[in-house]
């Protein structure tokens, strides 16, 4: 019996199409794309195609794409690079206190920079409110930066009027959309985004290779200096193969979105109904709705997240405790924390993301498997004999 | 990540439970660091003759609860007091850096219950 | 008849030992990482193995090396690292006028943040001089960029002799070995190397991967924010399949390191002399012997080196005219400037680059192909009449 | 990078040479920039009767020599003065936009080669 893999918003496996479009890349086509003799003009060529199909899927120019090695090159790139180069108009960026680590973690640099940042609260459900954004819009306002879909909770932003907001107040409007992509509709144009992050490797495409979305116009400073790659925006000799990988991933992802949406929601609705309907004292975390198709998050309470994946990683099921970034530290999630949940809740959190590869019978297993693992782990937490009803152990 | 030892001890722990009537009651952690052991002692003649943990935490801190109750067991409580948290974490083959300060409590949490015992008894 | 390929100081292909010691990670063994479940840590193992490979290929230890998107993403934590960290200390840098554009456009760039920045001249084979160096020493000085070997002309520079310099003055050395690894020996404990940088696909590697060595102790700031990845060194979900087949190659390099250079120095040589001996106005730039072992780079007075390629790539040769990311540009080389090559003559540069599937036959149809077509632009050409000896066109 | 068109134009270019005691010589360019034009016209009854071309430089810069030559045969002065750098690239189904400013001047070295006509000629 194979691994039940249940860790998508982690990373996706290759899907076999976009392996096969990136193998010539790793083997004959190894021209570099900047040379001027025919194999390197193929090697361009694909580039560029893969640049159209990136482009279509979020309703840009291919022009306004600028390849990275991922998400967090991107958020970095998109924060770091809109800070710099607009200094001088202002120092302020608002942000949300529930993104990636790769915004968090550069706003907070830059405020040791000199910037100042604001980070919104979210609702219990880990919604942004637009109010509290137009409250916090000052003069000096050069950058709003909210994600599309969270990582952890699977709740998704109301990303057209973040963007009607910032149209309207002139404020460059940057969303991480690394986990939507592929699962919600993007659309620069519709929803007044001006930059948009992208990573391959949460759409069934290779680890190492993203994209950024500037809006023709934007300004912004490059992260990275050197050769004339990606029209200077970032130099470095391309990642051919991983960039085809992620054109081809792109793809499958428009073809593949209306119904892979349908299936994942049924298996998320009968996994997330099974575990709240089996087990006592668990609750389920993000948004009952607007949360991402995959995306099932639950809270037991009285038992510690590392000890309840490591249990069910025996089962042969792999899941995770917040985000995958921080599951070998020992802080509980930010996300949870700014969504209310106390600390000693947030650490017993269990987020199964689901994809592609998962079936009914995959969820059923997961239901017969979970809560006899809670209930061990449970008598033996000093916590729940304390709190609930007495345990027989 | 974990030792092989760690893995055996967190997935198959003795001496879980709490002894009814105990000598000594020890407890560490805080449940917002995301680990709390409670350790229940019984001593006779100077020696401790049984203990049992309660944890709430990660396999490291599992393991290690289960791991001091069975190196404390039959010990006199000198012998005891000189288990050490790095004592218990060799004897595992060793924790991962990151593990070593906050889910590596368990001797605390003995020596808590011993002094709760010398408390008593005194 | 096949490409002959003599650009593998663009790029190289992927070695099919590399191919196949990646294609795991890009297949079954997709794994984050930062999971804590069975598919996660076997990812987490090949990442480590693949970090003790690159750490013994240089003489360093395992911790000390980070994993980047490649050679220009090193070069700029490299400069970038160290400025920012040390700016308090100091803030003069050292480098020359030869380096990568990664190299230089990162210290432009910390020049318009306010660092203070010496270009060291170089001698006309390309080569720096220690006296220069030692010359250019403030007691600010907090940076020496100086690559190991150059990618343009193939001059090595005397790396131990510069490390040992700033060692006496206690100044950070970085070295860009990018070029020379896999064909010189590296030991950063020898040659008082506090930071260098890699790119895999230099070395029949993937593109989009390398990394930098730090030493530890080392002060420097990081470039990206994130995650905890690479102990919070370089954050973002690690480029799994792309960093074990850097790991396969240095693994490979090693091996070779003697065989491969003794072939490439006997080829590259029966090509310089069959090219000064058979063509006229024929010069080869860079040092006669301190030079890679497959660096061949000529000067062909009269004619344009874009013209040059193209005829070269008609007839399935592909070569390139200074580095791959400017022959996009009308720029001449900067590096023949430094070496004092007039702009008119550096218009007319050629670089062929040999590699392991280069044979005899390959230099002798080059040999073949060059004259002809060196002939045929020349009689074109309105300064080879005006210049030389009259062509009878 | 370039259109089928230039490659063709810059392989087999046509009216490479000087011509012998040309009626008007126009040199544009500079070596230091990469690109250097000579182009010599032979003038009959206000008519370019022959033209021909030395360049040093890269593709574009020969396709375009050898394109502005083809055009300008026949032409009457007047019509050879309405050329253009523009009408030029296109002729070669364009240029990529890094070669329009640089290694386009094939039409200005014929005006320079006419205006050098006109100045003998007065
Ligand atoms: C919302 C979000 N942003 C950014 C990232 C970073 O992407 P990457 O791991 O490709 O650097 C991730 C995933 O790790 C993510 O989920
Ligand atoms: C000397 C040198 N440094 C840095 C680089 C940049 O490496 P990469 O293209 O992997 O970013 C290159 C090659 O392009 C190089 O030759």
């Amino acid at each position: 019996m194979g691994t039940i893999y249940l860790d998508h918003a982690a990373t996706t496996p290759v899907h076999p199409r976009v392996l096969k479009a990136m193998l010539p890349y790793l083997q004959e086509q190894y021209g570099n794309p900047s040379g001027v003799y025919h194999l390197a003009r193929e090697a361009k060529k694909a580039l560029e195609a893969a640049r159209e199909r990136v482009a279509q899927f979020i309703g840009a120019q291919a022009q306004e794409i600028v390849f990275t090695s991922g998400g967090t090159e991107s958020d970095n790139m998109a924060l770091q690079g809109v800070a710099r180069a607009n200094r001088g108009r202002g120092n302020h960026i608002i942000t949300t206190s529930i993104e990636h680590h790769a915004v968090l973690d550069t706003a907070l640099a830059l405020e040791k920079e000199g910037f100042s940042v604001t980070y919104l609260p979210v609702d219990e459900y880990g919604l942004v409110r637009v109010a509290d954004l137009k409250k916090a819009i000052r003069d000096d306002t050069i950058l709003i930066s909210i994600m599309y879909a969270n990582n952890e909770v699977g709740t998704i932003q109301p990303i057209g009027d973040i963007g009607r907001v910032a149209r309207e107040h002139n404020i460059i409007f940057h969303t991480d959309a690394v986990q939507a992509a592929g699962y919600l509709p993007l659309d620069v144009n519709r929803d007044g985004v001006d930059l948009l992050s992208l990573s391959a490797h949460k759409l069934y495409g290779p680890k190492g290779v993203g994209a950024l979305y500037i809006r023709k116009g934007t300004r912004i400073d490059t992260l990275l200096k050197g050769g004339g790659q990606e029209r200077k925006w970032r130099p470095g000799t391309e990642n051919v193969a991983g960039i085809v990988g992620l054109g081809e991933a792109v793809g499958l992802a428009r073809e593949k979105m209306q119904e892979r949406g349908a299936r994942l929601r049924h298996l998320r609705d009968m996994l997330i109904a099974g575990v709240l309907g089996g087990i006592d004292f668990a609750r389920l975390n993000g948004h009952p709705e607007k949360r991402l198709p995959g995306n099932a998050h639950f809270i037991f309470e009285f038992i510690e997240g590392e000890s309840l994946l490591l249990s069910l990683d025996l089962e042969g099921i792999a899941g995770s405790s917040g985000s995958a970034c921080t599951s070998g530290s020992l802080e509980p999630s930010h996300v949870l924390l700014a969504m209310g949940i106390p600390h000693e809740l947030a650490h017993g959190s269990l987020r199964l993301t689901l994809g592609d590869g998962n079936t009914e019978e995959d969820i059923k297993r997961v239901l017969a498997v979970l809560p006899p693992v809670v209930k061990r782990l449970r008598d033996m937490s000093p916590l729940y004999s304390q709190n609930a009803e007495v345990s027989n152990c | 990540m974990y030792s092989a030892k760690v893995m055996e001890f967190f997935l198959n722990p003795k001496n879980i439970g709490e002894i009814e009537n105990p000598d000594g009651v020890g407890e560490v952690g805080n449940p917002r660091c995301g680990d709390i052991m409670r350790i229940t002692i019984k001593v006779e003649d100077d020696h401790i003759v049984d203990v049992k943990f309660k944890t709430f935490g990660c396999a490291a801190a599992i393991a290690t609860s289960s791991m001091i109750t069975e190196m404390a067991v039959g010990k006199t409580i000198k012998e005891a007091l000189e288990l050490t948290n790095r004592s218990v974490a060799d004897a595992l083959d060793g924790l991962p850096p990151i593990k070593m300060h906050c889910s590596n409590l368990a001797a605390d949490a003995l020596h808590a219950a011993i002094r709760d015992y010398q408390k008593r008894s005194h």
